[in-house]
């Protein structure tokens, strides 16, 4: 059920260049618990900015009522977001959308989770959840470069993990395309949230019969009602098909959503 | 005592607040917010007569203290509406507005003659406003004679009041409102978006790619409530004021204004649960102030 | 290098930031606070033949990203200007453009004609716009015929360039400006307010006394950023634009949209060395944005 | 000359219902010389409140570089500045308009000082002043009620200090005028800033042969710009003439500005 909620900040630190990882504490996060699912913030009350801001979910502790978000300060309502301190409150809707349906991957299976950028922190909680199921996971993280990578280290106790930068100053020179590629990695599964131009890529991978992506776009209401986050499903003879990536996704089924 | 309940043509609200169209959708999200029976009514997302994809995206780009949108009137169209929409809403003791669009005026005609013999389609909203549609839709909106054609038109084949929706994006909009009062409208719902426009400094191209949007939220109240101000003052038509409500206050200086009853579009997006909590908070606020009744509020700045 | 001058009809411009007309008088305040001369221009206060008291107060309103004024053109009139304000404004290295204003016909052409005989007065620039008086002003701006032929009488006269500034409250702005450019005009400034109004809660009647006010800041932003864009396609005429303007990327939104120069107005308000700080740091921005002179950035978004 | 500094907050103390005394420490009080002269404010950056707060210096102390001013914290911008906490900025612009001519009293003369409401705290510098000059000061001073009521005591050391509130909960029972009436209060000089309705009847007193009174109106710039805060002199004849609140005032001369 979705919930509204004043959570209290119980964390936030910058965890590489402008990227914060922020834990925030309350009731809401019984509601919990599809990874991938993200939520609806807002750091005041204010009228500027406006609307909402969508941040997926990147850990959930049910036992503490905590879950944890890693975010990139780049406007208006991020930069807010970042100003906030340790018991400071945060307006959070959610949680909403649909996740990473973790059951798909089979107790011994090989998941490849291939993350980009700010796309990277859903498959944290995603990887946890695997490796608790006996999931074997693969991680292929892509960063613009050395600075504004983060969780690398997180993901390397939870299975082996690629590290490629666009610059090459951290991990491998390239994109995470080129990582799959060089060392001809394959898995019975993949999952992917990252820009839609990797999102592109990753598909045409064939690194694994099938998988899952995770999409982002500008949203208005978040939870389906207001038409703003619509995407073309593939197969669609009238034109007029749609999918609401705050309610229908963000997750999808690869190959679902024409890119 | 009930403060709140309004008797508009074709309405009976229990309370005179309602969510805008398209800022609602068919109701189906809010609904697993809160009861959809506590509205004052429901307008419901455009409706044409065929479905609609709408603009590609972006569609949603923020401003200081308002949003653009430009979803496009994307809609399952009057079929779906009718079969799945409106049929799942009649569990719900609310009477729906329904908004209709088109290209032309036969759509509009189609549209209003089926839409309106739906049992809980209590009215139509004429949406002669839309700012982003290529065709049809804004110049409906900004001709005087033209948008008294077809309120006439629509009034000829429907079963239930017409209310009829003005631009702001207009020189006299008491011409406008006369127009349509002449055209035999039963009702106005003022403002939709004032058209706007963001460019991406990055990229040096709009934000929206239907590049202009239409404007909404707290930014173009004071727009809204000049009109609503006006209108009132130039019609007898009963008027559903909006545009930037958040918060009692606004509800109030609406009436102030001259507006019957209210709705609430883009405050939904910040906080979906706005509108039942404006319902009890504008009981509560009537009530520390002495009103008896909501109506007398109505016209207050210049009657 | 100098990335900044800018040329335009009567204008040789060191940079493209002017303050905008009523939100700087006559510049004596702002004198003690910098030196003029570092400004692209000055449009002064609208000015008519005779001196006006204007409006009662109060004359201004705050709304969510904006304000209201209706200030109602007060000025001491045509002979004190020249004689006091121009002359004073001599002493500094900026040419000043004057804004006209007037309620019928003759006004206009009566203070064009002798301002325009002012050395320092390198443009006017035609308020057809002022939405805070009864008579005359907005209806210039709102009939596209008339604005045409106002602009036509006043060319006659006028010995520098002529600048009309149109209105936003129109339904069809790229109409008014191909009928202003017909009439000769040598270019546009644009936007001036939307019209506007709040009330107050605790006496329910407007906060204005004079009831409308013109909204201006940065809620207005994406409606004149809008126009700029439609007017700049539509026509031959180069753009002052302006309308919440406060900060650099405002500035460079208005050069994406289609804008040749800026004018800044309320935010003189919220802090009063903002012109001069927009203008070092519009040079830095282009700086660091490798751009060689900032008219590469004119209409952009639709090149 | 007229600076625009980001001051720190020295202090910040709720001294009645709603009424905070605050303390700020800049350069630009030295630039601070004639009581009744106010600074125009902004609580941050923000784009809501837009517009500065015009605020009466109450105190002036140039050794500290600090001045103290007293507001109601009533709106938006009032209220933000209310939450500002010691070692905050706030952004001032100031020091703002004419001030009360301290050297038209006389030493060894009386001078009557009556404010009412948040029209009193400019007369408190102002009675600091005319003591140290030598001058006599009688304090009239009015409120709403008790708990809107402050600096009695302050000003008690200076001089006389009769106190009013409309519903007699402190002092005596009534208006300021009625007070003056009362006691039969007289002296060389009036000093007098409150609502305007309250100087309109001040006016009418005739305690004394001459005096001072301070306006309100709603500001744009607070500098003599924007014509946002004009009043019409009493003396004229073309109807168009004008004096600016924020630039020829607030202080004029008692019967110079019609009421
Ligand atoms: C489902 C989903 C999950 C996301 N998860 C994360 C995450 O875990 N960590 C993270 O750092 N970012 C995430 N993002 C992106 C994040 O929403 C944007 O970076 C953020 O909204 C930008 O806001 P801003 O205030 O910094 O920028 P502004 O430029 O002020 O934003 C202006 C408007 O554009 C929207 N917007 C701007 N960029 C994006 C974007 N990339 N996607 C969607 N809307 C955008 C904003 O929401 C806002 O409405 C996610 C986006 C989606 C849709
Ligand atoms: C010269 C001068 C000196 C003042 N000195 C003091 C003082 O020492 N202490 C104090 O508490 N107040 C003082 N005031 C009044 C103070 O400026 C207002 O109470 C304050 O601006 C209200 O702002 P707000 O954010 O609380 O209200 P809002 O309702 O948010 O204000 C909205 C707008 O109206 C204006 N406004 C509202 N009330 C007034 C008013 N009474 N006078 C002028 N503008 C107003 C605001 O400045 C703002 O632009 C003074 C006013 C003036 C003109
Ligand atoms: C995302 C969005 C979609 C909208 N869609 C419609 C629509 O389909 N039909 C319509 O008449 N108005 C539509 N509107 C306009 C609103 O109903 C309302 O008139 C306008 O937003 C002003 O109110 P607000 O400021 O409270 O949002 C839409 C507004 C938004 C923000
Ligand atoms: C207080 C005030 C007075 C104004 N007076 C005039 C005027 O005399 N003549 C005019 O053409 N525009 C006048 N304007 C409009 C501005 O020049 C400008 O067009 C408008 O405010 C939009 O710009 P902004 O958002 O930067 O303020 C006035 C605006 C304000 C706020
Ligand atoms: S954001 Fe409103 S439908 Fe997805
Ligand atoms: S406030 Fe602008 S002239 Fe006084």
């Amino acid at each position: 059920m979705i919930q509204k909620e004043l959570m209290t900040v119980t964390n936030q630190t910058e965890i590489a260049h402008n990227i914060y990882e922020m834990t925030l504490q309350g009731t809401l996060v019984n509601q919990m618990n599809e990874p991938g699912q993200f939520v609806h913030l807002k750091a005041g009350d204010e009228m500027i900015p406006l609307l909402r801001r969508p941040i997926s979910i990147a850990r959930i502790e049910q036992e503490k009522q905590e879950f944890t978000m890693i975010y990139r300060a780049e406007g208006a309502g991020t930069n807010a977001l970042a100003k906030k301190r340790t018991g400071d409150f945060v307006d959070v809707l959610g949680p909403l959308g649909h996740g990473f349906p973790v059951e798909e991957a089979q107790p011994g299976q090989t998941a490849l989770l291939i993350g980009g950028g700010i796309g990277v922190p859903p498959l944290y909680e995603l990887s946890r959840r695997l490796n608790a199921n006996g999931v074997k996971t693969i991680h292929v993280l892509g960063f613009q470069n050395k600075e504004a990578a983060f969780y690398t280290e997180q993901f390397l106790s939870l299975g082996d993990t690629y590290v490629s930068t666009v610059d090459g100053s951290l991990g491998e020179q390239g994109f995470v395309t080129d990582v799959v590629n060089n060392h001809g990695l394959k898995a019975d599964i993949f999952y992917s949230c990252g820009p839609t131009v990797m999102l592109k890529a990753v598909e045409q991978l064939h690194a694994a019969p099938h998988g899952y992506i995770s999409l982002e776009e500008r949203m208005g209401c978040g939870i389906g009602a207001c038409f703003a986050c619509v995407c073309h499903p593939k197969e669609d003879e009238s034109g007029t098909a749609y999918l609401k990536v705050c309610s229908d996704g963000p997750v999808f089924s690869a190959g679902e959503v024409a890119l | 005592m009930n403060r709140l309940n309004i008797e508009l043509p074709g309405l009976s609200l229990k309370n005179p607040v309602m969510p805008a169209s398209g800022c609602f959708g068919f109701g189906r999200e809010f609904s697993q917010l809160y009861d959809l029976s506590s509205l004052g009514a429901i307008m419901i997302k455009a409706t044409t007569e065929e479905p609609r994809y709408g603009n590609a995206t972006p569609r949603v780009a923020e401003t200081p203290a308002g949003m653009l949108n430009a979803i496009g009137l994307q809609n399952p169209g009057l079929e779906k509406v009718i079969a799945n929409e409106l049929e799942w809403l009649k569990q719900f003791d609310v009477p729906i507005i329904a908004n209709v669009a088109g290209s032309q005026t036969e759509d509009y005609v189609q549209v209003a003659k089926e839409i309106s013999k739906v049992d809980n389609v209590h009215a139509l909203e004429l949406n002669i406003s839309c700012p982003n549609v290529k065709t049809g839709g804004i110049a409906f909106g900004t001709i005087p004679e033209t948008a008294k054609e077809l309120t006439k038109r629509v009034k000829e084949v429907s079963d239930v009041p017409v209310y009829v929706k003005l631009s702001p994006n207009v020189t006299n909009i008491v011409e406008m409102a006369k127009a349509v009062e002449d055209g035999g409208a039963d009702g106005i719902t003022m403002i939709n978006t004032l058209i706007g426009m963001r460019i991406d400094l990055k990229t040096a191209r709009p934000v929206l790619s239907n590049r202009t949007g239409g404007l909404s939220g707290p930014a173009v109240k004071p727009v809204a409530v000049r009109m609503v101000y006006e209108v009132s003052q130039n019609t007898n038509l009963p008027i559903i004021g909006m545009g930037g409500i958040s918060s009692v206050e606004d509800i109030i200086e609406f009436y102030f204004a001259g507006a019957d009853a209210v709705a609430v579009g883009t405050a939904n997006f910040v906080n979906p649960f706005i509108c039942t909590e404006l319902i009890e908070q504008l009981d509560q606020y009537l009530e520390a102030h002495n009103v008896d009744h909501i109506s007398e509020l109505k016209g207050r700045s210049w009657k």
